[in-house]
């Protein structure tokens, strides 16, 4: 029953989307919709989802999306033209899916292809095989292992590509500037700032507790990731980027991030020269159980690495993004007004 | 069938709505918002054919016998990463393109496109 | 170390990635991306033999059994893919330090060749695995780096070519994993192998068929076949000129790879073709999309965006390949993807060296090239004499493939058209061969100098692999028949 | 014992639910963003401690118990802060009371004798 509410909800939330002009409104919809989803994930049983969703969903890309508009402007501007094509492309492919929902096993029965093809195995035999209780992290890292190495290469990719788009080389003028900012706003944030100093040992504390525990319960290298960049984030915004890249520069955190794939990679060497497949962690032990906890452990340390070092480029550029661009306003309103 | 089908519709519905904000809306980022509707939308689809009735999260516990799907569930992990990759992407590309087309809007980029290739038409011409 | 052939071929570029960018110093790296490429395109030749003489190899992944674990299958198609991905990488990667140099600011060098190693990566993983949803991871990796390399650019209107491909890629890419979530949902497997046992049993119910429509749609976004391909020609033209090169030759084959993959592997020929009239549908779509990319192509005042028209008409020959649904018109195609990607690689990486020594393509910056720059403008004509068809050269074997396997069908009409569409290609490049070699230069007083070594090695090499395979043509013919048999289930 | 447990939780569980819902109520129903932050920040934080008591009373096993005290720490910790932050930001980009005749009046005042 619940799901249903979920999902009526969701479609409110959605509609909203469609009409709100404000992207501010919109962009902290897209979040209540993240969370509403990664709900709908718990009562569906999935919650290794649902904790990744709303870490992503509702976290993470709501909160690059806010940095973003402060720098493009919140107003959309309405469309001229009339959207009937778009409605046209729309109903098609909706008729399409509804017509093909037509003969699918109905919704939460057993019998239905997919659990009872490959999923048995899983859910019978990983505790012989891999032996640990969470089935999802066991597919995860072990049997669909080269899956989240290419999930972790994406990531890799998408920092990269963010680092190509928006890296600005500093100036020491610049840094200087930025940091007069960053005194002025003490006063305004003393006390988030006293309260966040007390969170962030404890938010580090709880990203290193989802990393270990992923085996056991929800959780795992990503969700670890996520956690950790984000206290990494918090402080950034409270201290100013300057107070936070002296603790972390960038080319360590691109360090770190090519470390973790590196990491994930060497693992499935590592096994190549034991003479196992690629990523066959039995052959990394002399017990293959042991083997399969080592080789876990390994890659989740890799996947957690890649992530949190990667979001934390993705958010520390586009915020000195934005520095740089009120930086150069300044200088050009300076420029005008000595004409 | 009504019953046994209700989530899909839904979930189709949703993922319309997110393809229609990609097609029809002209601000870049409200259509990676769209875009993001419809992944996350998808990803439910996923999540909701993994439910077995009675089943519980499929971490193993004493006592019980009936655990939902575990696959879906590690593809849509896979597959949530690779949203907020394109998101992020998408995003710094919006920056750049704020930057030096000074607007976010579809038509306002496109007309500007078109008057510079205008423009260099008629340069040539005249040389 | 044999039997891990081919997974080394899609680690080696992988890892390289993060090393390049731990090196960090620009001539070191593009050293170490060639070093990484060319032994990927070494493991694409033994693992082309080995096939060849072996027939197909699984390699389980975390060494777990297929439906299960992830499973890389090469068989002779893929094989052959991969050897054109690979080859191209590596000889457009020679060229890439020289071209660079003016076009990406220093500082972005390194993220430029660990993206470009991820770029290959991800369509080498593509092509080489076995298992449905790692087609979509890879398939991102393979965009993702795409559309950042495509933003490089110089001009603005890269970023909005780049925003829009992420848009349209992005939805292909969902669809794809629409139509793999229905198929999954219907057969309870991943694995491609897999569910070509699995999918008929349920082949005559509705939701497969849902799946092959998402499935075909999302490939053809990514194929950029006509009406589909509005998001190509910006993104080649205003992309960084080695990219361009890369993505011309590779990118779409891989793209079609997946399309002959899912219609004959997947879902298999009786349904792809028999159930539903893809036939009728994609020969007329092949056949539109050449004429009006050809005719549009003629139109073009730039030489990038024109070749960029001339690709999408030369996926639209593909396309008819494939239509006609034979041994021969696969073979056809196949051919056609192996040719293509010569003679698109020696041309736009002629149009790099043009770029490096002239600063842009404009079609008026033409005039006069043909003395100045000898070599790399006679690459240009033949590469344009291969898209037109003309014998000596790749191009004339793929065409006359294509033609016998349409006559021996008896659709001489099509044939027919065919040809006329040949005579745009005329057209279109022969505009580029007139200002080049019958017009003077606009100000003789600029003296332009004859490309580098470092381009002109590269084009030769491909110009030369472009005659060489268009007189002796039983590597690649054999190669394309044997795959295009084994994927009809016809044995040799 | 157990009858008692049971009304305790009941008891805490109820009391927290009728704070989160008149927390609802006075979100929509208040007049403008500062009394609306009223309701949703003091009874937020009330209502969501009565109910993580409710289910610590109810809990049998020490982890569950320890891991909601620890929510309950950190709901008293962030809820607050928050509010504060919030209604610091609105009133830095000028969003001003409605019923603050105080304010305008000490405006009109000033813009009088501006103009005398």
């Amino acid at each position: 029953m619940i799901d249903i509410v979920l999902l009526t909800l969701l479609v409110v939330v959605a509609i909203a989307i469609i009409r709100m002009k404000d992207l501010f409104a919109v962009v902290m919809l897209t979040g209540i919709y993240g969370l509403l989803s990664a709900s709908f994930f718990v009562a569906m049983d999935a919650v290794d989802v649902a904790f990744t969703e709303a870490a992503v969903g509702a976290g993470i890309s709501t909160l690059l999306m806010l940095v973003v508009i402060t720098m493009t402007g919140r107003k959309e501007k309405p469309t001229r033209h009339k959207p009937f094509s778009a409605l046209f492309v729309v109903i098609i492919t909706g008729g399409l899916l509804i017509y093909g929902t037509l003969d699918m096993p109905y919704f939460g029965s057993a019998d239905a292809p997919i659990h009872n093809h490959t999923s048995p195995r899983y859910i019978n035999d990983s505790m012989e095989e891999i032996g640990i209780p969470n089935i999802v992290t066991s597919v995860l890292a072990s049997y669909r292992a080269f899956d989240t190495f290419g999930e972790v290469v994406v990531i890799f990719t998408a920092g990269i590509g963010v680092l190509t788009l928006l890296c600005v080389a500093r100036s020491k003028e610049y840094e200087a500037e930025v940091e007069s900012i960053n005194d002025s706003m003490h006063q305004q944030h003393l006390v988030i700032r006293i309260v966040a100093k007390m969170l962030i040992p404890f938010i580090f504390l709880f990203a290193l507790y989802v990393q270990f525990h992923g085996d056991f319960g929800p959780g795992g290298g990503f969700q670890a990731g996520v956690i950790f960049a984000s206290a990494i984030i918090l402080y950034a915004m409270l201290f100013g980027l300057s107070t936070a890249h002296k603790i972390i520069n960038q080319t360590l955190i691109q360090l770190i991030a090519a470390l973790g794939v590196l990491l994930y990679g060497s693992v499935g060497i590592v096994s190549l020269m034991n003479g196992g497949n690629f990523l066959d962690y039995n052959v990394l032990s002399s017990n293959p159980i042991t083997g399969q906890h080592l080789g876990i452990l390994l890659i989740e340390w890799g996947v957690g690495c890649t992530v949190a070092s990667v979001i934390v480029v993705i958010f520390f550029n586009l915020a000195a993004r934005r520095a740089f661009q009120q930086h150069k306003k300044q200088a050009q309103d300076k420029e005008s007004s000595a004409c | 069938m009504l019953i046994g089908l209700f989530n899909d519709w839904i979930v189709v519905i949703l993922m319309m709505i997110g393809l229609y904000i990609v097609i029809a809306h002209g601000n870049l980022i409200k259509k990676l918002i769209g875009l993001t509707i419809f992944q996350t939308s998808v990803f439910i689809f996923y999540i909701s054919m993994a439910k077995v009735d009675g089943g519980t999260a499929p971490i193993l516990a004493d006592g019980i016998t009936q655990y939902s799907n575990p696959l879906p569930h590690v593809l849509i992990l896979t597959a949530i990463v690779v949203g907020i990759a394109t998101t992020a992407l998408g995003l710094s590309l919006v920056v750049r393109i704020k930057e030096t087309y000074n607007s976010i809007e579809e038509e306002e980029i496109q007309q500007q496109d078109n008057e510079e290739q205008l423009s260099m038409n008629k340069a040539e011409e005249n040389a | 170390m044999i039997v891990h052939l081919p997974i080394l071929q899609v680690i080696i570029p992988l890892m390289a990635a993060p090393i390049c960018l731990m090196l960090n110093r620009a001539k070191l790296v593009w050293l170490f991306a060639l070093l990484a490429s060319g032994l990927a395109f070494s493991i694409s030749i033994l693992l082309l033999q080995q096939v060849m003489t072996s027939g197909v190899i699984s390699y389980e992944l975390g060494g777990w059994q297929a439906p299960w674990g992830i499973e890389y299958r090469i068989d002779k198609l893929n094989a052959f893919l991969l050897l054109i991905i690979s080859g191209i990488s590596t000889v457009v990667l020679v060229a890439a330090q020289t071209s660079i140099e003016k076009e990406i600011p220093k500082d972005k060098h390194t993220y430029f060749y660990v993206l470009y190693l991820l770029s290959l990566t991800g369509m080498l993983g593509i092509v080489a695995t076995g298992d449905a949803f790692n087609i979509f991871v890879f398939l991102e990796i393979s965009s993702l780096s795409a559309y950042a390399l495509i933003a490089m650019g110089q001009k603005r209107q890269a970023l909005w070519a780049s925003y829009q491909y992420l848009i349209m890629g992005t939805i292909g890419a969902t669809f794809i994993l629409i139509g793999i979530g229905l198929m999954y949902q219907m057969t309870g497997t991943l694995n491609m192998q897999d569910l070509s046992q699995r999918l008929p049993e349920v082949a005559q119910t509705r939701t497969v068929f849902v799946s092959f429509a998402f499935v075909i749609v999302g490939v053809c976004l990514k194929l950029a076949m006509f009406p589909l391909h509005l998001w190509l020609p910006n993104a080649y033209a205003y992309a960084p000129s080695i990219v361009t090169a890369f993505f011309a030759a590779t990118a779409t084959k891989v793209a079609v790879y997946l399309l002959i993959r899912f219609t004959f592997s997947v879902f298999g020929l009786s349904f792809s073709f028999t159930t539903i009239p893809l036939q009728t549908l994609f020969m007329a779509l092949g056949l539109l999309g050449i004429f009006v990319a050809s005719t549009t192509a003629i139109y073009q005042s730039n030489v990038k965006h024109l070749f960029a028209y001339s690709s999408i008409a030369q996926i639209g020959y593909m396309i008819v390949g494939f239509s006609v649904s034979t041994v021969a018109g696969l073979t056809a195609t196949l051919l056609h993807m192996f040719n293509h990607a010569l003679m698109k690689g020696a041309i736009f990486l002629a149009l790099a060296a043009v770029i490096y020594r002239v600063g842009n393509v404009e079609l008026k910056n033409f005039r006069g090239l043909g003395r100045q720059m000898p070599l790399t403008m006679a690459a240009i004509v033949i590469g344009g004499l291969s898209l037109i068809g003309v014998p000596l050269t790749v191009g004339f074997v793929s065409k006359w493939y294509l033609l016998t396997a349409l006559v021996e069908q008896g659709w001489w009409p099509i044939a027919v058209l065919i040809l006329l569409g040949s005579m745009l290609a005329v057209v279109y490049v022969w505009r580029v061969i007139e200002v080049a070699y019958f017009k003077e230069p606009l100000d003789p007083s600029i003296k332009v100098k004859e490309a580098p070594m470092s381009f002109l090695i590269p084009i030769w090499t491909l110009v030369i692999a472009n005659i060489y395979f268009g007189i002796d043509t039983r590597l690649s013919v054999q190669v394309a028949e044997a795959a295009a048999q084994s994927l009809f289930g016809v044995s040799p | 014992m157990d009858i008692v447990i049971t009304i305790c939780s009941g008891f805490f569980l109820l009391v927290g639910s009728f704070l989160c819902i008149s927390g609802g109520i006075g979100l929509l129903r208040f007049p403008d963003f500062y009394t609306r932050m009223h309701a949703v920040g003091v009874t937020d934080t009330l209502g969501a401690g009565m109910i993580l008591v409710g289910l610590m009373i109810l809990s049998t096993d020490f982890l569950v118990f320890a891991k909601l005290v620890m929510v309950l720490l950190f709901t008293l910790l962030i809820g607050p802060t928050t509010s504060h932050v919030l209604a610091k930001a609105a009133f830095h980009n000028g969003v001003i009371p409605k019923d603050s005749n105080n304010l305008r009046q000490t405006e009109e005042k000033e813009n009088t004798s501006s103009i005398l």
